[in-house]
């Protein structure tokens, strides 16, 4: 038995963290720490406005110091985004990182009991004291050390693809990109010219090409698929199939950037793929100058921002606007109408961009989501809010604006590879704020418009930012991985009946039978989730950090009072 | 070809040169991170709540900015500046002015006592100067690193030589009256990433605010003004207060692209209004859900992630009210409320509104100090003097080795800017390691 | 409901490519004095839409047009954030209900005198002997014969004409 | 220092006594007001212009091209003709196509502007001359509390006027301060008259004025000081019509800028015609001591 589970030895710290008024602007934070000072093994009790600040920090050092704390409470925000910040803090002044225990009296108290600040109150005492009592018997964990594979896997060929591919190489990485089609280039391959500076696609992308193809360290499969995927961060095993033939990779990191499909309009508009089309169909007609109309008239926002779709697909405004301009240099009298709902073209550029539209003539006419324009024959009637009347405009050619959407295989990709895709079938990042190319799960990365439709400048800065993310794994011989995860102890190798449902159930693979057919849990791949330890009927499986006596320890503490 | 050297060198310490850093560092290579403010953090600091998740914007900053001080591989240069830049890609020398604090940096603990005994009372930008701040002060509350500053222009010692209190009242001796500014040489530096962010156009004089009655009627503040009345840390603690009664407000009017998508000022879009916008009128509601809230605006922009949802959430949620049109002027009424007159688009009629505050969504501009340090690194700047950036280079400047990521070459949000500092962290990588 | 003419439209903007820059912000509408007071009857933002469109119905054929109502204070055109030149759009549009023959009559009449006499008002006794009284100068004005032959070479005194029909 | 004077329609032919006030001023000022043979209508941008843009160009440059011997500098004491030349200077200066058809039309009557004569409103050069209007005064406007009315032409477009802020001025202000007057904000100081809706719309017209004094009465000004002559009979005309219309009482003095300033140089108000105001200032003269024969 360790030292720390004899009482008289154990000495808390309990910081309870305002978060400016997140917390102390509903409850007494002050009271709070009075309170926590008052509980058994608690040997020092604070408040500070922002525990997580330097100041808040260095509080907590010199608090350990001067007290001779062993372990450290604090009450604040959510272990989502500042477990680590205080793991780590505990550990500089000499503690191990897991004799610190986290109460979340923000996200779980004060934000949701906003409107009820007595009860808040006494939620916030009731969970700092299971957090006290859980402490108590809180265990030192070491973290686990593995090597690193410095190869990458790159998974889609398109410009976000092959710019991650291209970085990750350059900087020294053994770099492998697969794409599904039979080439690189991804939507590249289909579009004319590229806004804002009208830019060949087919030059441009060439170009990556060929640099593609003359990198060193970076090796192309096309026409290939992922199959499968073992192993964790670090030391990833990949199965590609190429052409039928199966290929085994070994990476340290993975990059999605599989990008995004278009949406066909069917029923849309009276689509007929003749003179009523896309975008995507209008490209090679510019091209080989095939068009013959007078009267051209596009419409926006067609299959989105609506209730099926809520979302802005963000680049058809652009799009738009670039072959109208380019109709209009190539034949300047041809009159262009684009009908849309709220123009998109943020930043310099763009904007730029939509008034050079304006200066060479191009109309606009707004419409709202409740009066959507109407094909009729050989005109379209739309509700012009800005006079309050219906307005005909004759057409020849009628172009809709489709919006990028997820691809059909991304709920395939995501369950190979674990990782979750939002409401819309696109991948879900990290967060949506400061980890935008990052997944929840460490290793696997993710850029372009896989994640969400962006334009090809935005899908470059992604595939670099997808990269550099991956090269913070890669660049290392070994990484420390999380030490809080499922355990079998030698002690409990007898109440293993081999049932298999830990093996079953674990949404990771972390756990297999042994040559010996014993229960092996594979501790690197293992998040500590818990569900094998919930679901083992002997209890033979402990988790780490969340052993069934800690967790007691809290149901006690709260009940028990 | 001589090996480039290890080092990698970031200006701008907001968000975006905080990404790039911390990347640069986990992969090893070693960061010198200058800010020029006396605590890194940025305009993201200064924000209460981001969008469109409204996480508070300083707790998911905290964990970043701490880990740029704790970080082995990032030396962090505060208030200090980039004063010469010599060599060539892959190996660069730069020379760094060292503002003198008047506080040893090792020895200051930020008890807070010298500010508490200091008798200066100095507008504090940070707080957009609705707030007083000492002649000695921290930057901000959770400002990294943790350290005072003694702002000199308003110091007594420093400019009628007399007081000297905080250095009386120090127990730990930290005060130096007699610090000065240093010059420091880095060598070795393969890449230099520019991240200096940006600007507001209240921030340099004009004459597009003044239809606005900006500085002229109390009620009427800036977007980031209102982010610091909103901000609990802010100088209204939390609690929106109309400047000229301290009332609680009941209607808010929010008025977009101000000083943008103008020829009567800057033509380009700032990008991020539309939707901060609709985030401050939702946390001006979760402080009163009686509030009424008025965005007016000529195009939603709302193309990433979760916006149009958000927006969506906005007018069912929190009660705003989306008004295309752009307001004209504003007037007051005795109590100095605002009026505004505008065009309501469904009817045609021209409507009186008399609402308690306006926030004006003022315009992205260029940072302070770009033509400067255009002009010390080499690189080439647009007609606004944001950075230029070649057509499909992102983060690329004109000048080989040196990129740059964030606002201070293109108005863009939060996830934009942590994108391009891990993608110019990447590019920068890529020199470093030879590529 | 009306049908988009590109024929008038692109004729006001090759007259003023001012126009094709407004993205109807309404700017001009919310700070128009004459907008507000008439409640919109007057809108310098919706002319200025009829003239993108180019509805010729609604801008030259429709009489009493409110386009008269404004009072060329050039508010609008010091406002607008895209420099559309409001006024010099409107005066064109009315220098066509003009061509048509469609001015208010007081437009007509201040037309008459300029043709008659060079002169918007002309000298009358009371006011030259109060002139004199004034101790201020005999007011020599230009011959109008000079004035009659440019009025005729600009085709004002044919529209002039019309209008009076 | 001279101008060639261009004094419209409306100031000579229904408002004289105007003139009669300007020509002092600048007679004291030692500044040369030289009249020319043969200025036809400027003609009105409120009217002409409206109906025939090509009219209004053409008799305007006419009018332009006959001012040589103040070296082409024109005075005008009326906002509306200052901003038709002014225009049309503007017009025929930004595009040459304009210039040579227009001077197509001169040819007929053998004439030809080449778009160079100056042109400037009266209290343009009374702020240019401040200096010398200060030196001038011998009876400064103590008491005078000044509702300025700047008036649309003579600030705008601020691209063709090219003379003070549109929306903020400050120039009529200074020359009111220096009388020793004192100029009293007003909310709609900066509305338009409603005097060019007038051919339009009387009610509008009239409804545009009346605000106007409503907000200037709150404000406490004893007097109106302005610089068009469109503005003044607006003003001064229209006061008895709305206090028949609406059974108001508004009495409130309108002054040409000009007779402000011929007042505090000493000139007496008979001098000026001020009698021939249909709002008489005479109980307003009375109380600030100036002379009482009017």
């Amino acid at each position: 038995m360790s030292e720390q589970e004899k009482k008289e030895d154990v000495r808390i710290g309990i910081f309870v963290c305002h978060c400016g008024s997140n917390i102390g602007g509903l409850i007494d934070c002050k009271a709070l720490a009075e309170y926590a000072k008052t509980l058994p093994n608690v040997a020092h009790a604070e408040d500070n406005l922002f525990t997580c600040s330097e100041t808040g920090l260095a509080s907590i050092k010199k608090a350990v110091e001067e007290h001779d704390l062993n372990r450290v409470v604090v009450a604040s925000c959510t272990p989502r985004t500042h477990e680590p910040l205080f793991r780590e803090c505990i550990s500089e002044v000499g503690l191990n990182r897991y004799l610190f225990n986290f109460v979340n009296i923000r996200d779980q108290c004060t934000w949701v009991h906003m409107k009820y600040p007595k009860e808040a109150y006494e939620k916030a005492k009731d969970l700092i004291r299971m957090g006290a009592y859980r402490a108590v018997i809180l265990e030192p964990l070491d973290t686990i050390i593995v090597n690193v594979n410095p190869g990458a896997l790159v998974i889609g060929g398109g410009v976000a693809g092959m710019h991650a591919a291209l970085n990750l190489s350059r900087q020294g990485f053994k770099t492998y990109l697969i794409e599904k089609e039979d080439k690189l280039g991804g939507r590249l391959n289909s579009l004319y010219k590229l806004f804002p500076h009208d830019i060949d696609a087919s030059e441009f992308v060439e170009n990556i090409k060929n640099n593609v193809q003359n990198a060193q360290n970076l090796e192309v499969y096309t026409s290939s698929k992922l199959k499968n995927i073992k192993g964790f961060i670090g030391n990833y095993e990949v199965e590609v199939e190429q052409d039928g033939k199966k290929i085994n990779l070994s990476v340290g990191a993975i990059i999605v950037a599989v990008g995004a499909s278009l949406l066909k309009p069917n029923n849309l508009f009276g689509y007929d793929g003749k003179n009523r089309i896309t975008q995507h169909e209008l490209e090679p007609k510019i091209k080989n100058n095939e068009i013959n109309a007078n009267n051209i008239v596009m419409i926006q926002c067609v299959g989105s921002r609506n209730d099926e779709r809520q979302y802005c697909s963000s680049v058809c405004c652009m799009t738009a606007l670039k072959n109208a301009l380019i109709i209009k240099e190539k034949k300047s009298d041809i009159n262009i109408t684009i009908l849309f709902r709220d123009l998109y073209t943020p930043g310099i550029d763009y904007e730029e961009y939509y008034k050079k539209a304006r200066k060479k003539g191009v109309l606009f006419i707004r419409y709202g989501l409740d009066k959507e324009p109407t094909v009729e024959g050989n005109q379209i009637k739309v509700y012009n809010e800005y006079i309050g009347e219906e307005i005909i405009i004759p057409y020849d050619l009628l172009v809709l604006s489709t919006p990028l959407i997820a691809n059909d295989d991304n709920k395939e990709l995501a369950q190979i590879l674990k990782v979750p895709l939002e409401v819309n079938n696109f991948f879900l990042e990290a967060h949506v704020k400061l980890r935008p190319n990052d997944f929840a799960t460490d290793g696997i990365y993710i850029g372009g418009s896989a994640k969400w439709p962006v334009d090809i400048t935005e899908s470059i800065t992604q595939g670099y930012a997808a990269a550099s993310r991956a090269s913070t794994i890669l660049s290392h011989e070994t990484i420390e991985i999380e030490g809080a995860t499922a355990y079998l102890p030698e002690w409990n190798k007898n109440l293993c009946k081999g049932c298999e449902v830990c093996i079953n159930i674990c949404p990771y693979n972390a756990i297999k039978k042994n040559e010996e057919d014993e229960i092996e849990i594979i501790e690197a791949l293992c998040k500590g989730c818990g569900v094998c330890g919930a679901a083992c009927t002997k209890k033979a499986i402990i988790i780490k950090h969340f052993t069934n006596e800690q967790i007691l320890a809290e149901i006690y503490a709260f009940g028990g009072k | 070809m001589e090996e480039a050297s290890k080092r990698a060198l970031v200006i701008g310490g907001g968000i975006a040169g905080i990404q790039a850093s911390l990347d640069l560092a986990d992969m090893g290579i070693h960061v010198d991170l200058i800010e020029k403010k006396p605590c890194i953090g940025g305009k993201m600091a200064q924000l209460d709540k981001t969008f469109p998740t409204n996480d508070c914007s300083i707790c998911i900053l905290a964990p970043k900015l701490s880990e740029c001080y704790r970080n082995l591989n990032i030396t962090l240069y505060s208030y200090s500046e980039v004063q010469k830049v010599e060599g060539i890609v892959g190996n660069f020398s730069v020379e760094i002015l060292k503002h003198a604090r008047y506080v040893k940096e090792d020895l200051c603990i930020n008890c807070g006592l010298c500010v508490e005994k200091c008798p200066m009372r100095v507008e504090d930008e940070f707080d957009r100067q609705l707030r007083k701040r000492r002649a000695i002060y921290m930057y901000y509350l959770q400002g990294v690193p943790a350290i005072m500053t003694i702002d000199k222009k308003n110091c007594l010692w420093f400019t009628k030589e007399a007081c000297r209190i905080c250095e009386k009242n120090c127990e730990k001796e930290a005060i130096d009256f007699n610090q000065k500014d240093e010059l420091i040489k880095i060598n070795n530096i393969g890449s230099i990433i520019v991240a200096t962010g940006y600007n507001l156009i209240e921030d340099i004089d004009n004459d597009i605010l003044k239809n606005y009655g900006y500085q002229k009627y109390r009620n009427v503040v800036t977007a980031l003004e209102f982010e610091r009345m909103l901000s609990a840390s802010g100088p209204q603690e939390g609690h929106i207060k109309r400047i000229s009664d301290g009332e609680e407000p009941k209607k808010i009017a929010y008025l977009q692209c101000i000083g943008s998508r103008t020829d009567r000022g800057a033509k380009y879009c700032s990008s991020i209004c539309c939707m901060y916008t609709t985030k401050e009128a939702m946390i001006a509601h979760e402080h009163d859900n009686e509030l009424e809230s008025y965005i007016f605006y000529i195009d939603m922009r709302a193309g990433g992630k979760g916006f149009q949802s958000f927006l969506r959430r906005g007018e069912a949620e929190y009660d705003i009210k989306y008004i295309k049109s752009k307001i004209a002027e504003i007037s007051i009424d005795k109590n100095e409320s605002p009026i505004i007159v505008y065009e309501d688009l469904d009817t045609s009629e021209i409507k009186k509104l008399k609402v308690d505050i306006v926030v004006l969504a003022t315009c992205i501009i260029p940072p302070e100090g770009i033509v400067k340090l255009a002009e010390v690194i080499g690189f080439e700047l647009d007609d606004y003097n944001f950075i230029k950036t070649p057509p499909f280079s992102p983060v690329k400047t004109s000048r080989d080795g040196i990129f740059t990521c964030g606002c201070v070459h293109e108005p863009m949000d939060i996830p934009r800017s942590v994108a391009e500092g891990s993608s110019a962290a990447a590019r920068a990588a890529e020199i470093i390691r030879g590529g | 409901m009306s049908v988009i003419n590109f024929k008038l439209r692109n004729q006001v903007i090759k007259h003023n490519a001012s126009l094709s820059y407004c993205y109807q912000c309404s700017t001009c509408s919310g700070g128009c004095p004459v907008a507000l007071l008439t409640q919109g009857k007057y809108n310098p933002r919706k002319i200025i839409e009829m003239a993108i469109l180019g509805l010729q119905n609604k801008l030259i054929k429709e009489p009493n047009s409110s386009i008269w109502l404004c009072s060329t204070c050039q508010k609008c055109v010091e406002l607008c954030p895209q420099k559309v030149e409001l006024t010099e759009i409107f005066t064109l549009l009315k220098n066509k209900i003009f061509e048509d023959g469609k001015v208010p009559e007081a437009f007509l009449l201040q037309g008459q005198a300029i043709l008659d006499s060079g002169i918007a008002i002309p000298y009358s006794k009371a006011i030259i002997s109060r002139r004199e009284k004034l101790g201020l100068p005999e007011i020599k004005t230009a011959p109008i014969k000079e004035i009659k032959l440019l009025l005729k070479e600009t085709n004002f005194e044919n529209k002039i004409l019309k209008g009076s029909k | 220092m001279s101008y060639d004077i261009f004094l419209g329609c409306v100031i000579p032919a229904r408002l004289p006594f105007l003139e009669a006030s300007g020509r002092k001023v600048f007679e004291k000022l030692g500044i040369k007001l030289n009249d020319i043979e043969g200025f036809s209508c400027c003609p009105d941008p409120t009217g002409i212009e409206q109906i025939d843009h090509k009219t209004w160009l053409t008799m305007g440059a006419r009018n332009l091209s006959l001012s040589k011997r103040g070296n082409g500098s024109i005075i005008s004491f009326c906002s509306g003709c200052v901003e038709t030349l002014k225009g049309v200077n503007y017009f025929m200066n930004k595009d040459n196509k304009v210039k040579d058809e227009i001077n197509k039309i001169l040819k007929k009557i053998g004439k030809n502007y080449d778009g160079k004569t100056n042109v400037k409103h009266f209290a343009e050069v009374l702020y240019e001359n401040l200096n010398k209007v200060k030196e001038n005064i011998v009876k400064p406007l103590e008491g005078f509390k000044v509702a300025i009315h700047y008036g649309c032409h003579y600030l705008r477009p601020s691209e063709i006027i090219n003379w003070d802020d549109p929306f903020d001025p400050i120039t009529i202000d200074e020359i009111i301060k220096t009388l020793g007057a004192e100029s009293i904000d007003y909310d709609l100081k900066m509305e338009c008259c409603g005097n060019p809706v007038e051919k339009s719309d009387m009610d509008l017209s009239l409804l545009m004025i009346d605000n106007k004094f409503k907000s200037i009465q709150q404000s406490g000004a004893n007097c109106v000081a302005l610089v068009c002559p469109a503005c003044f009979q607006q003003f001064d005309f229209k006061q008895r019509e709305l206090n028949k219309k609406n059974n108001s009482n508004y009495k409130i003095p309108i002054f040409y800028l000009s007779e402000l300033v011929a007042l505090a140089f000493g000139y007496k108000p008979e001098e000026l015609g001020l009698k021939f105001h249909r709002v008489q200032p005479k109980t307003l003269l009375e109380s600030l001591q100036f002379s009482a024969k009017i």
